[in-house]
């Protein structure tokens, strides 16, 4: 029972344990260089410098903050409940390097190339809801609670969109493979033919990693860091450790749902140091994307964000899915997705806009219009 | 925007209650307010000031006037100028001093250049409320510092200006004043245009903000609100137009005032307000001519003759009055500080039970208090 | 959307633009000249002695009594058979920084034009473990314009 | 100095520096008296002219009556509740003061009343506005006034234990401010 490695021939174990060694490796180096990057684009986006005094240019800042978290104490309120709150962190980190397995860099730079793999990563992601939600219990701290208990319903709520949406391009590929799903589109990417759904998984993986406009559950300015108000030091590090690894993961992700990942468009035969550059710039642009976001959007109220996800995301991905459907069954030509996606966009940013400027009632007439609602 | 509840019978809810501040990101300051939430649906406010309460009103009766205009930048420290105004007119009209034309129009220009760097705090502050994150909060203070800037090049101060006296100034302003005000200007406007563009017509920020903490024109008048907050919420009163004071009969301004009381009428207010400010600057450093920037017979020791008098001046978070009492002497008998915050506060309970959790700070936010001004 | 749009625009637009912050300990802001940080003492060069005459005008005039003072006779006035025509001079002198409210009354006050604001960062970089490091003698109060180290603004 | 309806209650442009004609005694025409002289028809009200608004002083008895017919009367309609103070004036009793404003009508007026030092009680006026909530909590710790009726009859600047102190009376003291510097003085002497 052996495997390849990097050209060699391995053990089976030994083969997972080194896989499982440089995710983990890769992955905190990632998260790092990550974190230092959002800093600094934030701050120019904020017309500041960001990180500039450790290291050069600041490129150790985030070292030095790992380190600075490790040195922590760490802290239990007295009244926590010990095992949930102990254990949360891990519930939301695990699922999330979980997620790693099925990541497609290249043909063959992977960890394991699951036949169901979409499936595998929604089913793997979604248990760090979990995680939310024992930390907010656990914590014995209403904000915490609070926060739990909106990571929950957040987690749910915006769960459905992703899947239903990456389930659109999956459809066009007839393959749950991610490799397959990339090889597909090596000609045209899927986000010409489902622009709608590459719009709702988006919004969806925006949501699905709190990140502003829906960082509801951690709103600073509310809930002050929301299940992580009671955590220190190497724990707290994990909530965060895992919330860009899912933004790495995500992007990774979309790259090779919708943007043709190593595929397009320079084909297969490229080298795979070519394949690795536009990997890494689809993803890339992803990221910038999350940040560029971040940086401009508000934070959206609990109660908007779920009827925005029941209400409108939903439905517009279940007709994409049905559209989908027909013009594989009925062999429609492939302008009709394109004609869906436009269209559903152009609906989708239509109720958006009419949703926010709904004519406001005037102040003396506040308490009948509560009354009649 | 209440949200539907289940019958009871089905479930057993049940209210908790959160404590938000005195250390809290989004009370700006030391203020503490005891939310009763049911799930996100906030059902009784209750707010607790006082947290920075220094006595200021006493501390003033023991001071002569001169040494009273440094506790006036402590109360309302970011519209220094404001304050200082309103406690030197009081001395001035007990007194009975003419102050000289140079010196109002120079008030006039750094009150109005105040307002703008505080309403910019203000935009700043709030967007941070609403989760922009701090975007708005780093836009803003770029033009806070350019005002602020400006304010030390002529005072001497970034912050506790004290430059304000009884009769004028504390001494004459630099020699490329005008200039300088001019590139201000130039700068706040591009900066205005950022947090406009950033803010304003953004769906997200429209929907957190509308039709939210509304508070009807009965009610805001009646809580005696003042300043934007007022206005908001469709009353023509801005003490510069109804009682004019310094020069402002003699500008060109408008004053916005809004037609729901909600929290976007409010930020929107704030804004027009900057760019009337911009509009009252450029008038006043047209009128600006040289000339003396005290009374020639200044005496030397302020003493005041018995009397009262109650000043107000238009600050941007509203009325400013000063009630002076005095008996006589060099130092107020009494100074009552009123101050637009504590009033504007109370009307918080009115505006938030009923909406959610979230919409508690933005609406906390829009009132935007300063809680050495509210506690004195 | 277009609002959305139009935020993520302006965004975009400070993106291109260079960065404000000026990186406070290696690059010090130049600061006006009427900049106030504390008050300090001036050194009359030709005479080299105080201006100070320790007559009490400040101690009496600060709104936080952050000022102590005391006088004695000049023992360089010219009675004495020395060059200065100061009767009396500062003998000791406290300002206690930590309590001043910088609000230039004592400059205001002053007769002899003896005390000036810092305008300077040595002023505003004044960081210590112990507060009563910053309760300041006569001589650390002198010693900057003594050495030359401040061009001091009064006003008028 | 508070002139008819029409005109802003300040003359404008003189930046505080309204000359304060000493008044000829009884008359009070040029003022709004007349008018509230006729709302206040069942109070005992005595006018005095103040250096920007007029003054009505009003027996503690009657003030909420007093100010309740000054809001509800149609020519005046004080509808806004500016300031609510209290002024110690030592052995002549307590003075509360509110400062009235219409919004609609652009008047102001001061209302004055009275405390004996012996009975610091006057009726609340938070019926009248509830801007005055807030204001007589202060008032009321500050001077030790009791706010009969008052709905809401906690501290609101102070400690809530701290009722047994009035800190803006004139007998209160100030905290000597301890005098840190010198030789052998505060703790310059015993840190070093």
């Amino acid at each position: 029972m052996n495997n390849e490695l990097f050209g060699f021939e391995i053990n089976v174990w030994f083969d997972a344990l080194a896989r499982v060694g440089i995710i983990v490796g890769f992955m905190t180096v990632t998260v790092m260089a990550l974190i230092y990057i959002e800093r600094k684009i934030l701050a120019r986006f904020q017309m500041r410098l960001g990180p500039t005094r450790t290291g050069p240019r600041g490129t150790l800042q985030s070292v030095a903050d790992a380190l600075k978290l490790v040195g922590k104490e760490d802290l239990r309120p007295r009244m926590a409940d010990p095992w949930t709150f102990e254990l949360a962190p891990y519930v939301v980190f695990v699922p999330i390097f979980l997620g790693f397995v099925i990541l497609p860099f290249l043909l063959d730079w992977h960890v394991r190339i699951l036949e169901l793999g979409l499936l595998y990563f929604v089913a793997v992601s979604s248990v760090n809801i979990v995680g939310w939600v024992m930390a907010g219990w656990g914590s014995d701290n209403r904000y915490a609670m609070i926060g739990g208990l909106r990571a929950a319903a957040q987690g749910i709520s915006y769960e459905l969109p992703l899947v239903l949406a990456l389930l659109a391009a999956a459809m066009l590929a007839g393959s749950l493979n991610l490799n397959t799903i990339v090889v597909a589109q090596a000609h045209i990417p899927y986000i010409v033919w489902q622009p709608l759904a590459f719009f709702i998984f988006f919004v969806a993986a925006l949501a699905e990693m709190n990140r502003p406009p829906f960082d509801i559950p951690v709103g600073e300015s509310e809930v002050v860091g929301g299940p992580f108000v009671e955590y220190s030091g190497i724990r707290w590090s994990m909530f965060f450790l895992a919330e860009y690894a899912a933004l790495f993961i995500l992007a990774l992700i979309g790259a090779s749902v919708f943007l043709g990942g190593w595929a397009w468009p320079l084909g297969e035969e490229l080298g795979r140091w070519w394949q690795l550059v536009l990997v890494s710039a689809k993803a890339g642009g992803l990221i910038f994307l999350v940040f560029w976001v971040r940086a401009s959007v508000p934070r959206l109220r609990i109660d908007q964000l779920m009827s925005y996800s029941w209400k409108v995301l939903l439905p517009l991905t279940f007709v994409q899915i049905v559209v989908n459907g027909a013009v594989l069954v009925y062999d429609w030509p492939d302008v009709v997705l394109l004609a869906t996606g436009v269209v559903g966009l152009g609906f989708l940013f239509w109720v958006t806009d009419r949703a926010v400027r709904r004519p406001r009632p005037r102040p003396a007439l506040v308490a009948q219009s509560e009354a009649a609602r | 925007m209440a949200m539907p509840r289940l019958p009871d019978q089905e479930f057993e809810t049940q209210d908790i209650m959160i404590n938000m501040g005195p250390q809290h990101p989004s009370t700006h300051g030391v203020f503490r307010m005891v939310l009763t939430v049911d799930g996100e649906v906030v059902r009784d406010v209750v707010p607790y000031v006082g947290y920075m309460h220094r006595g200021a009103e006493k501390l003033c009766e023991t001071m002569d006037y001169r040494q009273g205009i440094g506790y006036m930048d402590r109360t309302e420290y970011l519209a220094n100028f404001n304050a200082e105004l309103s406690y030197v007119m009081a001395v001035e009209q007990l007194m009975d001093i003419q102050v000289p034309e140079r010196a109002q129009w120079i008030r006039m220009i750094l009150c109005e250049l105040n307002r703008i760097s505080s309403h910019f705090m203000f935009t700043g502050a709030f967007g941070t409320d609403v989760g922009v994150f701090g975007t708005a909060f780093t836009y803003s203070f770029i033009q806070r510092e350019i005002v602020q800037d400006l304010f030390e090049e002529i005072t001497g101060d970034r912050l506790m200006y004290a430059y304000f006296r009884p009769g004028g100034l504390a001494w004459e302003v630099t020699d490329n004043f005008v200039e300088r005000v001019r590139e201000v200007l130039t700068q706040v406007k591009q900066g205005l245009k950022d947090v406009d563009g950033l803010m304003t017509a953004n769906e997200i920020f429209i929907a957190r903000t509308r039709g939210v903490g509304t508070i009807s024109t009965e009610d805001a008048i009646d809580y005696g609100m003042s300043g934007p907050a007022l206005r908001a919420s469709g009353v023509d009163l801005d003490i510069r137009k109804t009682e004019p004071y310094l020069y402002y009969d003699q500008v060109d301004f408008d004053v916005p005032v809004g037609e729901h009381g909600d929290v976007y009428d409010r930020f929107l207010l704030r804004v027009e307000e900057i760019r009337q400010s911009i509009r009252i600057v450029e008038q006043c450093l047209e009128r600006l001519r040289p000339g003396p920037i005290l009374p020639e017979r200044m005496p030397r020791m302020l003493r005041t003759p018995p009397g009262e008098v109650y000043i107000r001046t238009e600050a941007p978070r509203g009325e400013y009055g000063i009630y002076l009492v005095s008996k006589g002497g060099n130092r107020p008998y009494r100074l009552k500080i009123r101050s637009a915050g504590l009033s504007n506060l109370q009307a918080l309970k009115e505006m938030t039970v009923g909406q959610y959790v979230a919409d508690a700070v933005v609406i906390l936010g829009s009132i935007d208090i300063v809680l050495c001004e509210v506690d004195r | 959307m277009r609002g959305i749009a139009k935020s993520l625009l302006t965004t975009l637009s400070t993106f291109t633009r260079r960065p404000v912050t000026r990186e406070y300990p290696d690059v010090h802001r130049p600061i006006p000249q009427r900049d106030r940080a504390f008050p300090l003492l001036l050194w009359d060069t030709e005479i080299d002695e105080p201006f100070c005459t320790g007559c009490h005008a400040c101690e009496r005039a600060c709104p936080v009594e952050c000022m102590t003072v005391l006088m004695k006779d000049n023992p360089n006035h010219t009675s004495q058979g020395g060059s200065s025509s100061r009767r009396k001079i500062i003998d000791k002198f406290w300002i206690d920084y930590a309590r001043c409210m910088r609000c230039n009354i004592c400059v205001e006050v002053c007769n002899f034009d003896a005390i000036a604001m810092n305008n300077t960062w040595q002023g505003h970089e004044l960081s210590v473990y112990d507060r009563s490091d910053l309760v300041m003698d006569l001589q650390q109060l002198l010693a900057q314009h003594r050495a030359g180290d401040i061009k001091e603004w009064v006003a008028q | 100095m508070t002139t008819d309806e029409t005109q802003p209650a300040r003359a404008t442009g003189r930046g505080g520096a309204q000359p304060a004609s000493p008044p000829p005694p009884p008359s009070f025409d040029d003022t709004i008296w007349p008018v509230v002289d006729r709302a206040l028809a069942g109070v005992t009200a005595t006018p005095e002219r103040g250096s920007l608004d007029l003054i009505v002083h009003v027996p503690r008895d009657e003030v909420v009556a007093a100010l309740r017919a000054l809001k509800r009367h149609a020519d005046l309609g004080f509808d806004y509740l500016r300031s609510l103070t209290a002024v110690d004036n030592e052995d002549e009793g307590i003075d509360v003061v509110y400062h009235l404003y219409s919004t609609a009508k652009r008047l102001n007026l001061t209302v004055k009343a009275t405390l004996p030092n012996n009975d610091l009680r006057i009726e609340t006026a938070t019926g009248v506005w509830r801007a005055a909530n807030w204001l007589e909590r202060e008032t009321a710790e500050m001077f030790g006034v009791t706010f009969a009726g008052h709905p809401d009859p906690r501290t609101l600047l102070l400690p809530e234990d701290m009722t047994d102190t009035f800190p803006l009376r004139k007998d209160h003291p100030l905290a000597e401010i301890e005098v840190l510097q010198g030789e052998g003085m505060g703790y310059t002497a015993e840190g070093q």
